[in-house]
């Protein structure tokens, strides 16, 4: 298997379709999934605009490493990863992750595995345009736990 | 020549997202190039650039302060990350 | 929250239509889904059709059940459960599960326990019609640990 | 009376689906129940119903053999499930 894609769009994204490609295989027979919206609320506040800025290079670089990692780890058929920059309003789609496999523990745990990396490693940052003015989002430290789960990554 | 980036919250408050600085022995390694910005810039620099947090990448690589820096890479400072 | 709903159905559902449901609330930050579909090999059996029988009205109930502790057990939003029945063939969709959280840990970990569920406690069964014949699928020994991770369910 | 159910191999294995037990204290659990369908249909039923994996609901819930039946539950028996 090597059917890994990563893209880093300002456009939105269509799950039925990025499905579609993950399960094109006829020996697939899970596909496990994650997708992130963008919440009206965040520690209370009420956002009206998030920013996502990227590392432009580095950010396709280090998730294609993930993905690669990922697929040593498990027995894997697919990933799709698509992640959004630039400015995003509440409900709007942030980030997707697929993962299609054989069987449905290794598509749950690269799926969580792919994501605890995007929020801990791969450099995108948040700024939220809220009621009380605009401001970076911090790191949560509950995502750098979830991270450590999986022992060392690439750097 | 040493390509430079700034991201996010560091972008911001440096005031900058991208410079240049010529390649010499002082800054040879990632620390010696923090140390050189620092002394062109002053204490915001050295603030935001020595905070506990910053992170830093060497040609999109994430790196240690005693990383080796070559002529024609491109460094990058940036603070904790928030995607996903 | 107690937006749970659970179908039970022979025609194929949409993935796209399902998480747009899911992510109705402008509170929701996470979606995590598992969509299982009949693979063509099965322990190097060709599958030309996977026959589902249900216990019509337990499945339900049993499922409902399972979807309310879920819902006891983190902070979840909303759950969406489809299994198919009848026949279907290779690469068609069997099942969905699908669950909206304000954080992603929250809907991965309920998704799977749902999933588990599904594979090891409702009253499902499949009957592979191969090159070979037909027969009944056996229960897999790793559903049965899979389920265990979650301690004690309702019977 | 009990309405009894048999599911997926345990159905074609004694080929039928759905069959009416008259209520009496003789079927007052699960336990004499089966022994009751053993009685009247002989070896064939008592292998299917006595194999260690098959499992029992009462009521569609999940059902040990002590379980206690009255007039008009509804009872099922079938193979372990494969859903999913």
């Amino acid at each position: 298997m090597n059917d890994l894609k990563v893209s880093i769009q300002t456009q939105d994204f269509d799950v039925a379709q990025l499905q579609r490609e993950l399960g094109s295989l006829d020996t697939t027979g899970a596909i496990a999934s994650f997708t992130g919206l963008v919440r009206s609320n965040n520690a209370d506040r009420q956002v009206a605009v998030m920013e996502l800025e990227h590392y432009p290079g580095m950010t396709e670089r280090s998730i294609e490493k993930i993905m690669a990692e990922a697929s040593q780890r498990w027995q894997l058929q697919a990933i799709r990863v698509v992640h959004r920059v630039g400015a995003l309003r509440p409900g709007e789609q942030i980030v997707y992750v697929g993962v299609a496999s054989g069987h449905r523990g290794d598509a749950f745990a690269a799926c969580e595995f792919v994501m605890d990396y995007l929020k801990t490693r791969a450099p995108f940052w948040k700024k939220e345009l809220t009621s009380a003015g605009e401001h970076w989002v911090e790191e949560r430290t509950s995502d750098q736990h979830s991270a450590q789960r999986w022992g060392a990554s690439p750097k | 020549m040493l390509e430079i980036l700034f991201f996010a919250r560091l972008r911001e408050q440096l005031g900058v997202g991208r410079l240049q600085v010529p390649y010499s022995d002082a800054v040879a390694t990632l620390a010696g190039l923090q140390d050189h910005l620092i002394a062109e810039h002053g204490e915001l620099w050295a603030q935001a650039l020595q905070a506990e947090n910053v992170l830093r990448a060497v040609n999109q690589d994430m790196a240690a302060l005693d990383s080796a820096l070559a002529a024609g890479d491109e460094v990058a400072f940036f603070p904790p990350v928030t995607g996903g």
